[in-house]
């Protein structure tokens, strides 16, 4: 009736690697599914001009979402990323049309997102104040900024080849928004994934208390992955006034979500401590695939909307139906 | 326990002739983790049997499903000789059978009592009757010699103890047929271990079943009638209480005893 | 010496913004003080924006509605309250409201269209294919959406494309309305029904480097449309006077405040801007 | 050098509601400041007439917070409120305006938020697709499906004065709208802090293992929740129809984040488990205070949100001072 | 031990001149609960002192303070005769104090060998050096005789003894100048405890001061020094290993004891 003293069989690795990676898998099979999609239903969408046009559109959203994973990792969320961009957006067409010359804008308009990413982080991890409070009065206060300082003017930036290069140009013709997207994206894929800060910033999202407890400077690791998406919103924020040409308040309205809709399409758990950059790229990727490709599709835009929606809804739930047959009631946000 | 049944077997002693509780052929993966690899089990009214076994073998995952928290990947289930399928530990609580867990399973955002009466909440039309449940709590929480002065804490503040003895009051309080103890006694002192152990033998003689987990290898001596040994999944022997030692027993466990 | 309110829609876009400007400027030459108000887009806002202020008890308030039948409640209290309401831009249904300053969109919509079906006939062969970059969450762009296509699709010669939605956000415009050219290699031109919608268009023109290809007309000049004028690729803007329709409706209240009367519908006209008048507007952006 | 076998003394019960209630508390304390502000810098703050007005205005938010407080007690988020409203509100003018009678288009509004809610929680219940996306999903769809619905224009709603009542009558003086506001939040109140339910929510919020173990129906607890945010939702986009009397595609927008913001400030935890109704009705109306104030003191529309964020935070910061000096790295979301 | 200090007390035995750890008047309040009423407490080096007591009776409370997890509301703690002020755990990792927590404190989403390695990484550039530390966290699980076949497996997939023995080995890996364990045996089997004693005892011999949180109070007479004993926040005995006996120290928890 009872086994002798057997040792456990070695079990299938790749069981474990499919339910390791099964959120990433699930995107990916997803965003395959897309580009299969959409290539079958117009024959514009797999032209080499196309996919570079969604990449230079995408490269925004991608830069901040990569920084927004670090973030969403720690439990914490940054709903300001849209209001830093526009800030950024605007103080760059003022400075620029103010005169100063761009490398010098770049680099100011960095440390400024830096800055006020730095200011947030510092009320959330050493004033403890919750996350979700502190971005949302940042996302007041900085589009109420950026409204202010532009007083409602769209502002031009006239012959500024070098900045516009930016946000234009192409290198080995590849636009440079998209390279600049994808060298963030990998080396945030690195950090998160290889180095002692990655590591850190998992620990404090996964258990800040146990983090604490062996020495890691728990406080400044959550206020630093703020500073990370200060400096991507800067990065966006620049890259987006090279590509309109122009700064106002009134950019990036609604980005916070799209970037957030992004990371969490990804895998990354609001509740901390899980998350993939390669998967936050496939999910940044896929929302602006399913935007160009029903434009594409020639979708009347009034069931634009309807339709992105019913998409993703549609696609995450067979999802989850193929990678986690038997999930249980752990949290997963 | 004198044996009663009436194919006699093989065994010294045999269980009563239906058993609470049958579990055949259990097994359960986790990814590449074979938990459970096949694992009979029985166990009679009024018994309690000690499930023992080393670090990782497959001891809660065992009881676990027997409490409906896993569904086993193969295998049946029979209680009183009814095959029955948990899909959710609701199944199993419907049936009786109550679980304290390893980890405890405490909502640390509700107080003590609430804890006590969780999934059990007394109500009148459907509000939380209080006054009943803080008289109920209490006698609950002496039956344990536990010290929790203040009712409406919340468990998060409260010690190891305090809330293992919680977890422990919450299971044996709601009249059990099957009660699981997953080592119940492992953050307790001296005193509320005995009274845990006192406990065991009161539901015993009220014919509650009970399966008791533990590292504390003497204990088993004061409640067990019956003690399975777990290795790596499988189920490697089984001894009557009264025909085995402690120092048997630790040779099972790592693997150095003869076998059934 | 009259308080005024003013509701605005939002201050994203430079119109209102021109149009806060005007007014401010009329009130305090007038020496009335005026107060505004932000709704961000919100139409439940400028209801609650609206009672506060009778409330306070202005002298009168001027509103430029998101929702023009969700006003009129309020509309309707201001006037009960013995504070008179002049409408600017978005025209209200019928009701109490002393006066509607402003122009009426679909008309300009249709002279736009009727300007776009002259021109394709003298300057592209009589033969084109447009698409709109739309903002489908604002009544008055749809109106001037509806007046334009009504014109165009009537005429000879022309394909509509698809419409797509920059919904008012120029960077959302700005991806919108590349896709729309990359989903229509063949555009012949594109019609943007607002301010952001056309700094989005103008861009995405210029990041598909389809100036020479492309010619784009839309509503509400910025300093991007006027070098897009001069370059070439922009062939026309609606221009309206926002500070003028602030500045009117300032003094209509003036003088309603002071025992006078006004007229119920004050038109403040439109401009097409091509590149023969645009130093006219020019001084604006500099 | 050791004591002798005593007993711990009582210890101040002070001590204990004051660590309990500090989420409360604060925000109270923050209420009554910006009570006294204003009243101390208009003269017109303090009249019955703003008093009701807030009241009135408040309402719709009040009423979607009380049972987005139940969501995000079970650690859940409903992103498509603002789109539910604006769905209700469009369907009720429609369904008005072909002369449907007006306590028919109630019942039918308040069945199909319940319905839209119930669906939304069966993804996130049922299927396990977190409540971010499914509720962002939702956003979209719902709102795209507003906006063909009305075609982008606003339906006006003729010579309903039942409905009307509704939201702009009055009984004993008090807007119908801030009593049906207090109906509610008194109920939620008491369902959360006194019902089986309510324990439910708050267990599921908690360790939804746990509940689960213990036999609570957890899924349907989740799915339930959803239900509420639906059918408050209905309520909200009934009254605003009533009150502007009119419907749009254009309603509520931004509302979700005004909703969780007064939630949130209110106490309540984003991670579930944590949270009271008389919170965040202290939110919610801390949050109308606010901006009825700001109007009442014409500042500029340039500067307004930059004060309102900038006046949040630093109550908050205060508070956090104040309440809780010695906060540890738990999480407080 | 024998007494070497230079002002005989009227204690039998007196700890070494320079304690490695000495604690005065330690007392620390949670709302209206009294943790600590003021605690003195002595530690030689390579001196075991085991801390046992009821439950709640404050023993997690103490140590938490010597590792800097909670700050003490009064008293002074002094390292080797200098006083300290510790703000938090890493004042206290700096001054090589490692503890084992009675919860663990594990990241459920990082995997073994992160786990064992947290707040410890070895690094190049700070980049991770996983190969090196992949070598390192094998040897460290060997030292306990657990069983753990996966290093990469996420901690919350582990049976509750596995998880403990990833925190024991994660606290005594780093030369640890004060090593302190709370209940660290609770969750293990037999063999597995038997590695956590000899592990003890081993450190011991290198000069480390331990301090041991256990009901098991068998197990203290296998390592320990020293005794004190915990009542209720306060410190009411304390006995050298050699001149008490299991009964006697029942005794002195449940407060039936003669006072020191
Ligand atoms: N963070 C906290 N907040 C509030 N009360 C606390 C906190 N930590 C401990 N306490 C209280 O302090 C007292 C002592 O707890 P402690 O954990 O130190 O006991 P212990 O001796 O370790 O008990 P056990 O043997 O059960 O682990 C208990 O009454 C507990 O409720
Ligand atoms: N949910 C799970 N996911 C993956 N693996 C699991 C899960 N639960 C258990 N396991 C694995 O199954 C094996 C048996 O675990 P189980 O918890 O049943 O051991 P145990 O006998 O209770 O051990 P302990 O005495 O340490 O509590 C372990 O190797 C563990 O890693
Ligand atoms: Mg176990
Ligand atoms: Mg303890």
């Amino acid at each position: 009736m009872s086994a002798g003293y057997t040792e456990r069989g070695q079990g299938s690795a790749a069981a474990d690697f499919l339910a390791e990676h099964a959120q990433v898998l699930s995107i990916a099979a997803f965003f395959a599914l897309c580009l299969v999609f959409f290539t079958v239903m117009t024959d514009v969408f797999l032209t080499s001009g196309n996919i570079l046009n969604i990449l230079r559109q995408a490269a925004p959203i991608l830069i901040v979402a990569v920084a927004m994973t670090f973030v969403i990792i720690t439990a914490g969320i940054d709903l300001s990323v849209g209001s830093q961009v526009a800030l950024i957006n605007a103080s760059a067409a003022l400075t620029l049309a103010a005169g100063v010359p761009w490398p010098l804008v770049i680099l100011a308009m960095l440390g400024l997102g830096a800055l006020i990413g730095l200011g947030q982080g510092w009320f959330i991890a050493y004033q403890g104040i919750p996350a979700f409070i502190v971005t949302l009065a940042g996302l007041s206060i900085l589009r109420g900024a950026a409204l202010y300082m532009t007083q409602g003017y769209s502002i031009p930036i006239r012959d500024v080849p070098g900045f516009f290069y930016l946000g234009r140009g192409t290198l080995f013709d590849i636009p440079v928004p998209a390279l600049v997207a994808v060298g963030i994206a990998v080396i945030g894929g690195v950090v998160m994934a290889r180095t002692l800060y990655g590591r850190r910033v998992v620990a404090v999202g996964s258990n800040p208390e146990a983090a604490r407890r062996v020495g890691m400077p728990a406080r400044w690791t959550i206020a630093s992955v703020y500073m990370l998406t200060g400096l991507a919103s800067a990065v966006a924020g620049l890259l987006i006034a090279a590509r309109l040409g122009s700064g106002s308040s009134n950019a990036a309205v609604g980005f916070e979500l799209q970037v957030i809709a992004a990371v969490v399409l990804g895998g990354t758990s609001l509740f901390g401590g899980r998350g993939t950059i390669l998967g936050t790229v496939l999910g940044a990727l896929t929302i602006a695939v399913i935007g160009n490709g029903l434009i594409l599709m020639h979708i009347s835009p009034f069931f634009t909307q309807i339709v992105t929606g019913a998409i993703i809804l549609i696609a995450i739930w067979l999802n989850t139906r193929i990678f986690t047959a038997n999930f249980s009631l752990r949290r997963r946000g | 326990m004198a044996p009663e049944g009436s194919v006699p077997s093989g065994k010294p002693a045999a269980v009563a002739p239906v058993p609470r509780i049958s579990l055949r052929g259990i097994r359960k993966t986790f990814g590449s983790v074979e938990a459970l690899r096949g694992v009979d089990l029985d166990i009679a009214p009024g018994e309690c049997v000690g499930l023992i076994g080393d670090n990782a073998a497959g001891k809660s995952t065992l009881t676990k499903i027997i409490s409906g928290t896993y569904v086993p990947d193969a295998g049946s289930i029979a209680i009183d000789g009814q095959a029955v399928k948990f899909a959710s530990p609701a199944d199993a609580r419907a049936r009786h059978i109550e679980m304290v867990f390893q980890d405890l399973s405490l909502c640390d955002h509700i107080d003590v009592m609430g804890n006590l009466f969780l999934g059990r909440e007394e109500t009148r039309w459907s509000f939380l009757n209080t006054r009943s449940m803080r008289v109920h709590a209490r006698a609950m929480l002496d039956d344990l010699d536990i010290r929790i002065p203040r009712l409406n804490a919340k468990v998060a503040q409260l010690s190891g103890g305090q809330r293992q003895a919680i977890a422990i009051a919450r299971a044996a309080s709601f009249e059990p047929r099957v009660l699981i103890m997953d080592e119940p006694t492992s953050a307790l002192a001296v005193a509320e271990v005995e009274a845990v152990l006192r406990l065991i033998n009161r539901v015993k003689a009220r014919g509650v079943s009970v399966i008791l987990i533990t590292h504390r290898l003497q204990d088993l001596f004061r409640v067990c009638d019956r003690i399975a040994v777990m290795y790596e999944g499988t189920k490697v022997a089984e001894r009557q209480i009264g025909e085995t030692s402690l120092e048997d027993l630790v040779k099972l466990i790592v693997g150095k005893g003869e076998e059934l | 010496e009259s308080t005024f309110a003013m509701v605005q829609i939002n201050q994203q876009a430079l119109f209102f913004n021109q149009m806060n400007e005007g007014a401010s400027a009329a009130a305090t030459e007038l020496g009335d003080e005026l107060v505004i108000f932000n709704a961000n887009n919100d139409p439940a806002e400028q209801n609650s924006a609206i009672e506060t202020y009778i409330q306070q008890g202005v002298d009168g308030i001027i509103v430029v509605a998101i929702d023009v039948n969700g006003i009129m409640p309020a509309v309707e209290q201001a006037v009960a309250a013995g504070i008179p309401v002049v409408a600017v831009d978005a025209v209200l249904p019928d009701g109490p409201q002393a006066a509607q300053v402003g122009v009426n969109n679909g008309e300009a919509g249709a002279m736009m269209g009727e300007f776009f079906v002259d021109y394709v006939a003298s300057e592209m062969g009589g033969e084109a294919k447009i698409g709109v970059v739309g903002a489908l969450n604002s009544a008055i762009q749809n109106l001037r959406q509806a007046g334009f296509e009504e014109v165009v699709s009537a005429a000879d010669g022309i394909t509509m494309a698809t419409v797509v939605d920059g919904q008012n956000v120029q960077d959302i415009a700005l991806t919108a309305a590349e896709n729309l050219m990359t989903a229509n290699p063949d555009l012949d031109a594109i019609y943007a029904t607002g301010e952001p919608a056309l700094l989005g268009a103008i861009a995405a023109v210029e990041s598909q480097g389809k100036t020479d290809s492309v010619k784009v007309f839309g509503w509400d000049l910025t300093a991007s449309a006027v070098n897009g004028i001069d370059a070439g690729y922009v062939t026309a803007v609606i221009q309206q006077d926002p500070g003028e329709m602030g500045a009117t409706a300032v003094r209509i209240l003036n003088d309603l405040a002071a025992g006078g009367s006004t007229e119920a519908i004050v038109s403040v006209p439109v401009t097409i801007v091509t590149s023969e008048n645009v130093d006219d507007f020019r001084s604006i952006f500099e």
